[in-house]
């Protein structure tokens, strides 16, 4: 019998694990660049890495996502490379888009759908992905990622509606960070889980914990297998927070203004510490693996940040070749 | 219609809504991946024959959400499919405008890299004054997208060129924003409409409706039968405008203006919607910079005014621009 | 004592009982404009009169209301006259707006706060009219009809999710009618009671019959009592049904395709009807005074018209003042 | 700034933003019918210490919600408060079209009568490129609104202007965009800000910010500072460039301009707009029509390209308008 975790198989939690641990490596990275004034656009996601990581563990590699903001979790997630999404960043013509979407960052191949700025406008978007996956009859899903932000606004309630109504393969996947911004969730949500919206589309809505790979990944596949058949769409609220502030610019003006204990008594329930310790007490990873995991994660980002730098800016032309199809 | 009879024919007269209708019928025939989104299209009258003779799958039918469902279009247009959404009113647009300017718009661009494509169809059911039907049922809102690069707009005046502007509009992979004018719907021209699966009239290309040496008049959709009118008025005076139809905003077909302009030396933009920052103030703004020394007399923009519609049809009676405010404009800019 | 029928004041039932009558009266005189090809917009409120006359009827003569396009029940119910009604549909300068505003029809005085013609938009100025009465102290509420239509726009959402969140008093009032325009409200809804959408704002959401004027009033009546209180918005869903085809013009290629016996079952819950019946066997009314009521309100709408059409029209200068204002 | 001290002083060098936060501030004191609504209000740099000051009542905050909250604001106008409505982008106004150009800018008009006032103020945070942020935080959007009748819109270049078009926006009874942009935010300008509460500066005024005799330059905004330096670039080389700066665009100040053609005969218009539609095509026709007979050359228009921002600062500079390239363009102008 093949070793496994709390029935997720051996090898997809250590994929899990693996991924987070790049997923961090990478975000401290982007945040040392930040404040060194690099010119970057990079929101933090320390501390709520496993929503995505294991969401998109859950997925076939055909299927596709619509990110959202907060850091680079789904990027990764989903099979994207650390050297090619910081070259984005930094506008380099080896990045995702050849250095013009920066943040927006998109690849067909990979079935990443691009990233809109625009807060909630992909939940209406993933639902006509869903309906080209529906009509296509692949059995193909689509994840949305969003913060519990963008569920105030019109675009999730007629977004998550009419994926509803017309039952189509999409899974909405909050990361309820407690915060937007620097604004407490408590003061501009009436609910306390987006999930207990579900109801108003009549979709199954589910509230986990969302420093809890296994059980996201879990949860998450169920949705998708709900989704694959026919069953329509489902709410899942991840509870998580981020352990840094909203943004990483120096000038930033400190818009932090949490608890300093909330932030530590959450740095506690680290994901990733977590994960590691129970696979540890599982035997699914040694002390020495899960060191040589951390320092091939390092290793990666080094050589990462080497090849975007080193890589050289596109021409102005090449820049204005794309506003229309032809 | 049913399809063999069609087949026969190669022209038919119809009204600029039939032979819409008769396109769209005819695109998705051709292409199963063009599908419709919209309000009530399992049931209105211009849509529960396609639902029938499609399969009502390819109808997603939508509650009101026109901000949702334009941007679930984009949603299916980014999977390889080609919306056409279908939009009650001009005004609505600026309900869906986050889905059309910030989203649709600029999707493939900031997707980058040339992968992603975006063919869709935003097809304006009703645009412009004329049904008492208030101010947020009666605007002409077209400028508003000309300034958003990455849109295509056809605005078409004739059956022939609503039917051919449609299926270029179908068959782009850009989005494009397709807007009937409500005083055209029922219309007939003296043109037939071509029959032929084939027949298509380019994006961006405009038609002189009528030569004239005297005065350019440029204009659009149902200002194009006034201007007519109007044109016909001055010929009686010994005055020959030259009409043309622009048929496309964005793009617009500046070499036709401009050319045109060189011959006669004097510019008249004619449009329905309100006149500051509106349509005529690119095409004028364009040809003082690219045809100023063709120019013998100032330009003239005639539109509507900087107003609200009223919302009655008396209201709105009071405020329509007709063929002799149109001759009177003319006849100022050649000084008669 | 004084007579009461069901907890309301004899008084309150016989106004209520008058201005449906005299509402159905005018709904059937513009329907008769209408099919005449007079230009007027008008959507036919037959059989749902009881919701916003009940509604109205339990509100102070400060209160405000922000309207729909359905009839004009509201208008009527909150003291408009249907002489300047029908001027104003047919633009002229003695109807409540000098007759440029046709539809969309307001009045400072009455507190009608205008008609907007963008389905929804009004539940979110609403909320901000709440903002307003609240501020202000003196306990004035603001009442919000609309058809189930909107609650599937992002306005609804961002509306009463807004409203709810700042705890004004806004009392949303739907008037289910089960079809919009011609589409069956099941087709492109996932709840069947917009009320069920209450718990995503955590307000009250309440489901009743549309048809029963009296458990309208004392609903309503209820809910204006907590928005007084500073309790916040409350949510009622009215289940009702309008007899006719949802606009009247002729060449209107009918839109209606409602079975027969639906409509015909439905017209046997005549809220009218259904009130008469119980006063009368109340003894709050005789059938000759509903009789004289009834010739009353004919009588009303016949010089209404007559007031309405020999009104003179505005001058195209005067439609052009109130663009700006100086 | 304790309002004692600002009392003692008259005028102040202050950033943009601040210039902005103290006018915002004294209308608060003067009139309590000032009130806020916008995301984060109770916690942002900006507007903690208001809420500090006038109570947490005062400021609406809102979750994300641009569409309902711009919507909101409307409605507290209606009933005679005077709200400022902060958005994040100009590119949210997107967001909020519906509210922005359907409700706010025709409810007193729909309400009829003339009894219905709309006194609020959409103010815009940050607008236009420079921040690397993304085709939909980097947009200029302004010409859109100047197709708005019932809007009006202030745009401007420097702190003193900000304080005194904001207090003007404030007081008027009339939806006022007020658009703050991103490269002006931190800046100072030599010319103290006035600290009394009746400077104010109206809406619909120009202002020249250089005389010259050569050519008009009309611009507005962030690349007012462009265009001086780009006419100081060309004293240099002996053209006299007159320079004005907007300040409003809805009303916009024809008088001054035509005035200004009429003494230089010619006309460049510089904006970082796209170029299609956008606002110099309303400034280029209206001078094309009332101030032709003026003009000895072709207009110019100076904007940025018809296509998308690009998402990375480093893309974004490739097509920053600077002072060279407007320097060259009126030169061209001259035939020089
Ligand atoms: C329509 C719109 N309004 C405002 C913003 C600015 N904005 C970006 S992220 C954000 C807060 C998001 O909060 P949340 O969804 O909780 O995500 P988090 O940052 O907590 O991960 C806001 C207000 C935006 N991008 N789009
Ligand atoms: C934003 C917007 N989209 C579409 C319309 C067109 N429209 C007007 S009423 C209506 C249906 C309304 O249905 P419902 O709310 O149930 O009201 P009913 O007509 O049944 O009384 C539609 C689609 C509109 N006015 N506004
Ligand atoms: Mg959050
Ligand atoms: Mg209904």
């Amino acid at each position: 019998m093949k070793p496994e975790l709390e029935g997720v198989s051996g090898e997809r939690v250590l994929h899990i694990y693996r991924t987070m641990v790049r997923v961090r490596a990478f975000d401290e990275k982007l945040i040392e660049l930040g404040k060194r004034r690099e010119p970057i656009i990079h929101h933090p996601t320390l501390g709520q890495e496993a929503p995505a990581v294991a969401a998109c563990a859950a997925l076939n590699s055909d299927d596709v996502i619509m990110p959202y903001h907060r850091g680079w979790a789904w990027a990764i997630g989903k099979g994207m490379e650390p050297g090619r999404v910081l070259a984005e960043l930094l506008g380099k013509r080896t990045g995702y888009c050849k250095g013009q979407a920066g943040p927006h960052l998109a690849d067909w191949d990979l079935g990443v759908l691009g990233r809109s700025g625009i807060q909630g406008a992909h939940l209406q978007i993933a639902a006509g992905v869903g309906c080209a996956l529906k009509l296509e009859g692949k059995r193909r899903v689509c994840l949305a990622f969003f913060g519990e932000g963008p569920a105030s606004t019109g675009a999730f309630h007629e977004g998550v509606h009419l994926a509803a109504l017309w039952q189509v393969p999409v899974v909405y996947i909050c990361e309820s960070n407690n915060y937007q911004f620097a604004v407490p969730a408590r003061e501009v949500m009436r609910v306390e889980s987006v999930a207990e919206m579900a109801p108003s589309y009549r979709i199954p809505g589910v509230t986990i914990d969302g420093n809890d790979a296994l059980q996201i990944f879990t949860t998450v596949g169920e949705a998708i297998r709900r989704a694959r058949d026919g069953l329509g769409p489902t709410l899942i609220d991840c509870r998580t927070y981020r352990w840094h502030d909203s943004y990483y610019q120096p000038e930033n003006m400190a818009t932090d203004h949490r608890p300093a204990e909330e932030v530590a008594g959450w740095r506690k329930k680290c994901p990733i510490l977590r994960l590691k310790a129970r696979m540890i007490e599982a035997n699914l990873l040694s002390p020495a693996q899960a060191e040589l995991i951390e320092r091939e994660a390092e290793a990666e980002i080094e050589s990462a940040v080497k090849f975007a730098y080193e890589s050289p800016y596109p021409r102005r032309e090449e820049l204005t070749e794309d506003v229309y199809a032809s | 219609m049913p399809a063999e009879r069609a087949a026969a024919q190669t022209a038919q007269e119809m009204t600029f809504n039939a032979a819409i209708q008769h396109a769209l019928g005819a695109e998705m025939k051709r292409d199963s991946r063009v599908i419709l989104f919209g309000i009530g299209i399992h049931h209105g009258a211009n849509f529960r024959a396609l639902a029938e003779e499609f399969g009502r799958e390819r109808l997603f039918q939508a509650p009101i959400a026109e901000q949702g469902f334009t941007a679930a279009a984009l949603g299916a247009a980014l999977m390889g499919y080609r919306p056409v959404v279908v939009i009650g009113r001009g005004d609505f647009l600026y309900c869906a405008m986050d889905s059309i300017a910030n989203e649709a718009a600029k999707y493939r661009y900031i997707c980058g890299g040339g992968r992603f494509r975006v063919p869709m169809v935003i097809r304006v059911n009703s645009t412009g004054m004329g049904g008492g039907e208030g101010s947020q049922h009666s605007q002409s809102v077209e400028a508003t997208f000309m300034h958003i690069p990455g849109l295509k707009i056809a605005i078409p005046a004739t059956p022939a060129d609503a039917a051919g502007l449609f299926r270029s509009a179908v068959r782009d992979d850009n989005p494009v924003l397709f807007f009937e004018h409500r005083q055209l719907k029922r219309s007939k021209a003296s043109a037939p409409v071509p029959l032929d699966p084939d027949f298509t009239v380019p994006l961006g290309e405009a038609a002189i409706r009528r030569r004239g040496r005297d005065l350019t008049i440029v204009t659009y959709a149902y200002m194009v039968q006034k201007c007519l009118a109007a044109a016909a008025e001055l010929a009686a005076g010994g005055v020959e405008a030259e009409v043309i139809d622009l048929r496309s905003l964005l793009p617009w077909d500046k070499k036709t203006v401009l050319d045109s302009v060189a011959r006669t030396g004097r510019l008249l933009v004619v449009s329905e919607d309100c006149k500051t920052a509106g349509a005529g103030a690119e095409i004028a703004a364009t040809v003082a910079e690219e045809g100023f020394s063709s120019l013998r007399a100032p330009i003239r923009r005639l539109c509507y005014p900087d107003m609200i519609v009223p919302g009655t049809v008396y209201g709105e009676s009071l405020f329509m621009i007709d063929a002799k405010e149109i001759a009177a404009a003319a006849r100022g800019l050649l000084g008669r």
